[in-house]
């Protein structure tokens, strides 16, 4: 599905990686390696299309991701570094939007739901500004509940978790794998990555 | 007999007693308020005599200079709130400096308002950039900045401190401030509006702004209180003896 | 994509509502700017009338463009703006959502607020009710322009005063044709109308330009 | 009455500030009145959710 | 006590000098804003000479406050203010430092290009003279006062324009006698005098008192 | 050395502990654990003073930090969740204004040494803001190797890093302890601590 062709990346004046090429079918999970600063929220940012790759081509269903343009958006759900919530409003309000503007119709219920499944029980009424570092995190992945994308892209997702929300993270990634999606992660911590077909991509071993 | 006065700085102590004032306060201000009202339209000449007459438009002294006294005279107490606030740590003062800005702002705005309406009789205009107006205009945004200062950070004890810092310096500027407007040469100082006929005012004219200038004195005690009585309850929202009130208050 | 635009609209109109003051402040801006010139040229009500229109006009934009500086800002640096950029949605339509939120925000109580301006400046009743009008006109195409350089500025150190730089400039003819139309009125009400008409034909005009434009730059600004 | 009303011409100056000073304490009143019932009402419902919690 | 000064001092120069474009911008900025007006109110010579002072003043309030709202912001987003409250060093003279280097880069070069400006708005020689130095003194008053309200709104949305609400005001002494200054001088350089002794008076007490409101100002902020 | 009597914090309107009381001597480590927003960031900048406790008391020497001022923060070094460089300067000129300002008088060699200590050979000349997540984050971690400070107050100074900075970090740590120093620090990550004597302190057990 996710085709990646001789793709070459460079950030301010120095080439991260070149001639890098895979290709990944429906219910793998790709773990992207590297030590600091090899190029992996580079590279996962590109995939993304929010950065234009110096050389090659990244190919969905076969067609140029930058041809597709919103319609790929549809299919992809991205998560990085930053959470990507407004602190000023609360933690439903927040999900309620990401819902929206991911184009599903979504009961509150399920919102409530997804909060809930998340551990935020008693918090989803509070302003996310309020919230502890973890438990920003927590609202932001509630996403990752409801999303119905085919490929998740996930930068460092564990950082700031507790145990148990790392548990709660694993399953979800699991889950959706082995339902056929896919998902492309970066991760310093020991998590075990326990789901359908993994894969390891490392970075920066030409540095 | 002595006093624990201290023991009133607790929120939780307060809370009765302003409970107990708020009634008497109201309806010292609502008997001054109507007791002025009447003196004022009913008790005094519809004309001032003078080489400048005044026709009865004047009467609108008797809202206008007890909105004006009233306007500076809030501010002081909200900024000493807020000097004793920063010095001794207390947060009940901190509440009344809170729960005293809004009845402060609305009698600013009431000067500026009435001192408008008498404006364009009187002078022919609305508005003039005369030091006094201008300087209430000023204060007028004091009491805005303030207002805005500490309902911009939900974090109430940062609201609180930030904002009483902030009524201080403004406090000291004020003086700095009126007195640039009204001398801005500083060789010399415009006129002050209207200053003069205090001492050889009708003294039924004198009677009934007194009057109203002491009943919106006790209806800014009213309201002050009913505030902070608010103030008081979201705050202390988790402690045991505002659930027991607010208990006591549903099973009514 | 109805229920996306209303969606970022309600969500930007709501945030501005949790912190009530953020509305009024514009507006306090707006009308402290105004009341400061006074006090460095001096209060002559023949001076006063004249600077009238042109103070007001002044005011107006440096309001806008203060409060356009925060237009993406906030949503770039807290991420959300990233994930705008990764919905289906076309981003020219989510653009003028908040474009819309803001004006909303910011430009209509200065139209509102106008008539007490213009007693602050002896302005006759005629002259009032024109400005309202060409404010009502003018101050959506400031926020339309103002948006493409709130998007080409984002994340830039010192981007408040860089984005003056670049859209200041652009102001300028609403700024002519909108003080004009008032000063133009004191012959006679009527004589304004062609001012109105260029004023909405820019407004027209930025309607259909500025979301792509700003799109755009927002694509570039965050690569 | 008419003529009190009338204020010698000047009514729209006299009531208008009178007018002014009475709506804005009165809309000061009503709101302080609303505010204490909602923080009231608010409370009740914290204190039923604690309640339902023990139980 | 005297190397933490010079070394903050240092940091941020350096800083402003990596986005060099930061300098030129608030002077940019002051330029455009007193350009504007001739657009707003016309250009007859008579009214612009009469207007210049009070223009070029209040632009020179707005320019200063628009820096300042980034005085403090950019250090505290990035943690780096946390760092500086628990140093070793009295946070008022670390405070001092900041907005010497504040105004050296942006207030020095508005008075720097006091000339051009003046000419624009047919200033007599004279007239321009005491501009510049009613500026000189007058500029690092608004820097001193800035600071304390950008301290006390560090770190709210909206701060920008809720930073101004609050400090426009105390700015009105300043911009009395700085303006004061130059439209009395072009009877007789020699009156203007005792507006400097005032101008003078407000810096002295201002070093004294604000950079200690700051600190306190920036350690409320920061609990 | 550190005393604790009694702390009680609240943030917002929850109580998050109260009735906290610890000491600690010289060559301790103290790992501060619970779960996300169980109050660990707001213990740890109650410690240094940044936020007042609602109760209790925080001794140093025997002396309340109140008192003490800014003489208190000769002895601290305080890492939070936010990294404290500033991103237009490189890493180099953020560490000796950090020292300048410690009131330590630093060779720029040294300056160098730290760097290089922390892996950053060759990213010592860029501005931070062209580097990556961990990058950042090993920057602001080179304070440590240059400090004077007898107490160390960590919050999760292990994300973000790679295997080999967390090596290095807990060896540094370990090496400041052994030498009769102070550290408190919370981290989610299973990093094994090995360290002269180790205490834990668990919050949210109430909650
Ligand atoms: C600091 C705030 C103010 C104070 C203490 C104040 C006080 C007074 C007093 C005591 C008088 C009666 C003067 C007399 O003895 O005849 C008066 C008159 C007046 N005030 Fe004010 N005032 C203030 C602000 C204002 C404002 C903001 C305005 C206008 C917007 C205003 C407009 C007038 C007018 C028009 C009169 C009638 C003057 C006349 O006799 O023609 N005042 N004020
Ligand atoms: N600014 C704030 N205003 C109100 N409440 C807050 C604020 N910051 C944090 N809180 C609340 O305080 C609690 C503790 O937050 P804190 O940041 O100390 O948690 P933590 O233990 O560091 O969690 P994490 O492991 O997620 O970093 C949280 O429940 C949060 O809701
Ligand atoms: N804005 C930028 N300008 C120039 N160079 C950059 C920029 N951002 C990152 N870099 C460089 O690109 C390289 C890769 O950065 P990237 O963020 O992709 O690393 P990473 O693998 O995600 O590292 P980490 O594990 O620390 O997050 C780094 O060496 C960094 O110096
Ligand atoms: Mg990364
Ligand atoms: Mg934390």
């Amino acid at each position: 599905m996710l085709q990646v062709v001789d793709l070459a990346c460079r950030r301010g004046d120095r080439r991260l990686f070149s001639a890098l090429g895979f290709e990944l079918g429906p219910g793998v999970l790709l773990h992207v390696r590297g030590r600091n600063g090899s190029g992996k929220t580079t590279l996962l940012r590109a995939l993304c299309g929010l950065l234009l790759p110096e050389e090659g081509e990244i190919r969905w269903h076969g067609e140029d991701i930058r041809q597709l343009g919103d319609e790929y958006h549809r299919d992809i759900l991205y998560f990085g570094h930053l959470n990507g919530i407004k602190a000023d409003l609360t933690g439903l309000e927040n999900l309620r939007i990401a819902a929206t503007l991911d184009g599903d119709r979504v009961a509150t219920e399920d919102l409530w739901r997804a909060l809930e499944r998340m551990g935020l029980m008693g918090f989803e009424d509070l302003p996310t500004r309020m919230l502890s570092q973890g438990q920003k995190k927590r609202v932001a992945l509630a996403r990752l509940v409801l999303s119905s994308a085919t490929l998740w892209i996930l930068d460092e997702p564990f950082t700031a978790l507790d145990k148990d929300a790392v548990a709660l993270l694993q399953t979800l990634i699991a889950n959706h794998v082995d339902a056929g999606g896919l998902a492309i992660l970066t991760t310093h911590q020991e998590v075990p990555l326990t789901s359908g077909r993994i894969e390891r991509l490392d970075l920066g071993t030409e540095h | 007999m002595k006093v624990k006065w201290f023991k009133f700085a607790a929120p939780a102590n307060f809370y009765p007693v302003a409970g107990w004032l708020v009634p008497v306060f109201a309806v010292l201000a609502a008997a001054a308020i109507l007791a002025g009202l009447y003196w004022g339209f009913f008790e005094t000449p519809s004309v001032l005599g003078g080489t400048n007459p005044q026709k009865e438009y004047y009467r609108i002294i008797f809202v206008h200079v007890a909105a004006a006294w009233m306007s500076m005279w809030l501010y002081l107490v909200l900024a000493s709130w807020c000097a004793i606030g920063l010095v001794f740590n207390t947060r009940l003062s901190y509440m009344m400096a809170a729960a005293v800005a809004p009845t402060g702002a609305i009698f600013t705005f009431l000067a500026l308002w009435t001192g408008a309406l008498w404006g364009r009789p009187s002078w022919g205009t609305y508005w003039d950039w005369d030091p006094r107006l201008t300087s209430e205009l000023i204060l007028f945004f004091l009491y805005i900045g303030y207002i805005a200062l500490h309902s911009a950070i939900d974090d109430t004890r940062r609201a609180d401190k930030a904002a009483a810092l902030l009524a201080i310096v403004g406090l000291i500027s004020v003086p700095v401030i009126f007195w640039s407007i009204n001398c801005p040469d500083p060789t010399q100082c415009a006129a002050l509006h209207q200053r003069s006929s205090m001492s050889h005012m009708d003294s039924n004219i004198l009677l009934a702004m007194l009057l109203m200038a002491f009943g919106f004195w006790m209806y800014s005690f009213a309201t002050a209180f009913a505030r902070l009585r608010g103030i008081i309850l979201e705050r202390e929202a988790d402690t045991t003896w505002v659930q027991e009130l607010a208990a006591k208050e549903t099973r009514r | 994509m109805g229920r996306a635009f209303l969606s970022i609209l309600r969500r930007d109109i709501t945030l501005a509502m949790r912190r009530r003051t953020d509305v009024l402040t514009t507006l306090f801006f707006f009308v402290i700017v105004v009341s400061l010139f006074p006090f460095g040229v001096g209060s002559e009500r023949e001076v006063l009338r004249m600077l009238g229109p042109g103070v007001v006009w002044v005011a107006a934009l440096l309001a806008s463009m203060l409060a356009l500086e925060r237009l993406f800002a906030a949503d770039y640096e807290d991420g959300t703006l990233e994930q705008l950029l990764l919905t289906r949605q076309p981003l020219s339509l989510l653009v003028l959502a908040k474009v819309l939120a803001h004006w909303l925000l910011t430009g209509l109580p200065v139209v509102l607020i106008a008539p007490l301006i213009g007693m602050q400046y002896y302005l006759s009743e005629t002259a009032i009710l024109v400005m309202m009008l060409a404010l009502l006109v003018g101050t959506p195409v400031l926020s339309l322009i103002g948006a493409i350089g709130a998007a080409l500025t984002l994340g830039l150190r010192g981007g408040g005063i860089l984005l003056s730089l670049l859209i200041l400039p652009l102001y300028v003819p609403v700024l002519v044709y909108g003080a004009g139309a008032v000063t133009v009125s004191s012959v006679a009400a009527t004589e304004s109308q062609p001012y109105f008409y260029l004023l909405g034909a820019f407004l027209v005009l930025s309607l259909m330009f500025a979301p792509l434009a700003s799109a755009a730059a927002l694509r570039i600004s965050l690569e | 009455m008419k003529e009190f009303l009338a204020q010698g011409g000047y009514a729209f100056y006299i009531w208008g500030a009178y007018g002014m000073t009475a709506l804005l304490l009165a809309i000061e009143v009503v709101v302080l009145a609303r505010r204490r019932r909602t923080i009231l009402a608010r409370l009740g419902r914290l204190v039923r959710m604690r309640g339902n919690k023990a139980s």
